[in-house]
């Protein structure tokens, strides 16, 4: 029922409206606690104070992974199912894909500077993350590419089925590419075996960004829906305007 | 003038709005520079020491991608032939679609080089000489690649013969803005003559660009 | 001349100043080719195109509207954005944009993008552009295609307008336009093989 | 406070915070903007639905 219910884009306005201030305040909350906890946990023996950037480098990391998976997930909506939210959703999720990919570039290149004396190392795991965040950057230029939002939306949808599948691929290829030309790598972001002192500070942002990104998500869901109301609206308007 | 402002504004909204190709050249450039590691291999002092020529040539391959569609477009929706009837000279339409391009293509290029050069490991002075390079550059990159746009209309065909005519004529641009920047980063050379020649050639471009566009616009034939 | 081919020849006609010419032909008669050889388009193989008595110092072409199959419109740019292009640039003397867009019925959708136009009111856009800059000769190629019946007869009344004013106009078409005019009738080209 | 890392830790996180800000007043600014356009156009007549006779357009 409730799936069938959501299927329903004023429907699903309605339980945005309604929906959203908790989220907004339950992320809030989340990410005060969890910036407290950051603040309070101690200096590694290795690192020192620059673990800190970790407690928002990770999460980061986390979500540019998650949502694209999010993102795979609305297209096989938009494929094969045609869910009529799919799509939107899609579309609302890229940018915001895109955006925390960019941070956990640059957090991981600021913390890098520190550890390893350079912004940028072409290692594994970095230049994956870069190819995924010029992935992202393509998705949207397609969105941005075609007028018409319904058309844009299965080309989209390919094209994200497409990267979920090559995403491991290139991921792999790239571990491969990395351990020829460069055998040993120095770089190692933590440890294995993380102290609690450091996990639940992590743990608890990991859960602060995550909900950021539904709230910022179901925001940006409903702004797309007005957006495009709008735009039938105008075309009705045009097709009126003439007579 | 206000009729060129005119072409101006709308030459820029138009690449800025959906469908517009403006970003796209710097998704280009990106992705260049993404793909050389791969093929040099993540050697930092190598890519330290290419630096300024995978980034120039990857602006160059970029301005190159994003030029086709400078007449084409106008030619296909029927706006060149308004262009033509037009009171202003051809030459001072086609330079002012030039500036629009410039400013909506080119800039771009130079506003994420310095993130580029981050990547390839280049330090603060090396990114400002290439950014530097590419502003005095990047509109003779324009400029000539008009001529070839405009030849690309006469002959109904854009896109690879586009970049086949245009690459030649382009040369001396790159091999300025190169060692313009290899001067500025290793030396023994001084940056001055190499860049001056670079500001030359631009400036020389801003001339001879314009005629020629307009010319070969003059010559289609539908 | 089209792909080398001579497509007309020995050609003469004269429009004076408030009367219209319908160019009638079969298809690939050379209507189209004739309106773009007036309008500067096209190379003339042979002959030439004089307007006597309009600003001396311009050629033909810049006080010639050309109105062509394609309708010179950008999709991303709203109506009045592309209306403001067509004014400002070509160089004449310039009018209100508003009365041209009342003129052709548009005025209430122009703050829309002309992607939304259908093809009709993608026509009458680009009639407005003949109304919201002032040049004594229009160069209609098919100008009542897609307009729908009631767009025809409002059209007939600006290109009455427009004659009364002084104006001149040359039409390829094959329907009537509504207006008196005097036709010519282009025959199949003479088969000069050389 | 940090050591010798400030610049760094307080770097990353301002990054973050200007970035997750831009997003937020973004997403707010376009959907006052979406509302104020959805409301002005059904000031003026448009309405979803019902309106939807077939006024051919030409």
């Amino acid at each position: 029922m409730a799936v069938i219910d959501l299927a329903n884009p004023t429907r699903f306005l309605k339980l945005v409206e309604r929906v959203l201030p908790w989220l907004a305040l339950a992320t809030a909350v989340t990410l005060a606690i969890g910036l407290q906890q950051s603040l309070a946990a101690p200096d590694d023996y290795q690192q020192g104070a620059t673990v800190k950037i970790m407690f928002i480098h990770v999460p980061n990391a986390w979500l540019a992974m998650f949502v694209w998976g999010v993102m795979s997930l609305s297209a096989l909506g938009t494929l094969v199912w045609r869910h009529p939210l799919a799509d939107v959703s899609a579309q609302a999720a890229a940018p915001l894909g895109a955006a925390f990919t960019f941070l956990a570039l640059v957090t991981g290149s600021l913390w890098g500077r520190p550890m390893w004396g350079t912004y940028w190392e072409w290692d594994a795991r970095m230049t994956s993350v870069l190819v995924l965040f010029v992935m992202y950057l393509g998705l949207i230029a397609l969105w941005r590419a075609v007028e018409d939002p319904a058309r844009a939306a299965r080309a989209a949808a390919i094209l994200t089925l497409v990267g979920a599948i090559n995403l491991p691929i290139i991921k792999f290829s790239v571990d491969w590419w990395n351990t020829l030309h460069q055998p040993a790598s120095v770089l190692r972001a933590g440890g294995p075996a993380l102290d609690n002192a450091f996990l639940i500070p992590l743990l608890t942002m990991g859960v602060a960004f995550s909900l950021l990104f539904v709230t910022l998500h179901l925001a940006a869901m409903r702004n797309e829906i007005l957006r495009r109301r709008i735009r039938s609206l105008r075309m009705m308007q045009a097709a009126q305007g003439a007579a | 003038m206000s009729a060129l402002a005119a072409l101006l504004r709308r030459d820029i909204r138009v690449a800025l709005r959906v469908g517009g190709g403006a970003l796209i050249g710097m998704l280009f450039f990106l992705t260049v520079v993404v793909l050389m590691p791969f093929a040099l291999g993540p050697d930092l002092a190598l890519l330290r020491r290419l630096g300024p020529a995978i980034l120039w040539l990857g602006a160059m391959l970029a301005s190159l991608l994003t030029l086709d569609r400078l007449f084409l477009a106008d030619s296909e929706d029927g706006s060149l032939d308004l262009l033509v009837m037009s009171r202003t000279p051809l030459e001072l339409t086609c330079a002012t679609k030039a500036v629009a391009h410039w400013l909506t293509a080119g800039v771009p290029l130079i506003v994420i080089t310095p993130a580029l050069g981050l990547l390839l490991n280049l330090d603060l002075l090396a990114t400002a000489a290439v950014a530097l390079t590419l502003i005095a550059g990047t509109p003779a990159l324009t400029f000539t690649g008009m001529i070839g746009a405009a030849l690309a209309v006469t002959l109904h065909r854009g896109g690879l013969l586009l970049a086949v005519i245009v690459v030649p004529l382009s040369i001396p641009v790159l091999i300025f803005g190169v060692a313009a920047s290899t001067a500025a980063i290793t030396g023994p050379l001084s940056f001055g003559t190499p860049f001056s020649i670079l500001c030359a050639l631009s400036l020389a471009s801003f001339v001879i660009g314009p005629f020629a566009a307009a010319a070969c616009l003059r010559q289609r034939m539908d | 001349m089209r792909g080398g081919r001579e497509v007309f020849c020995g050609l003469d006609f004269a429009v004076s100043a408030g009367t219209a010419l319908a160019v009638t032909g079969r298809n690939g008669a050379g209507k189209t080719s004739l309106l773009r050889l007036i309008a500067g388009l096209l190379p003339a193989a042979d002959g030439k195109v004089v307007l006597h008595g309009g600003e001396g110092e311009l050629t033909l072409a810049e006080q010639a509207h050309y109105l062509g199959h394609r309708d010179a419109l950008k999709p991303a740019l709203t109506v009045m954005e592309n209306l403001l292009f067509f004014r400002d640039f070509p160089g004449g003397t310039m009018s209100d944009p508003e009365t041209a867009l009342n003129a052709v019925g548009l005025n209430a959708i122009a703050h829309l993008p002309a992607a939304y136009l259908s093809a009709g009111q993608r026509r009458r856009l680009s009639i407005a552009r003949l109304l919201v800059l002032r040049r004594p000769l229009w160069l209609l190629d098919e100008p009542t295609a897609a307009l729908d019946a009631a767009g025809q007869t409002a059209f007939a009344g600006l290109m009455a307008h427009h004659l009364a004013e002084g104006g001149l106009i040359v039409a390829a078409t094959h329907g009537p336009l509504g207006i008196p005019a005097t036709t010519l009738h282009i025959g199949p080209a003479i088969e000069a093989v050389p | 406070m940090f050591g010798p890392y400030a610049t760094f830790i307080v770097g990353s996180y301002a990054v973050v915070a200007g970035v997750i800000g831009a997003l937020i007043v973004w997403v707010a600014w376009d959907h006052r903007r979406q509302t104020a356009t959805l409301r002005e156009l059904e000031a003026s007549g448009v309405t979803r639905r019902s309106a939807r006779g077939k006024t051919a357009a030409p």
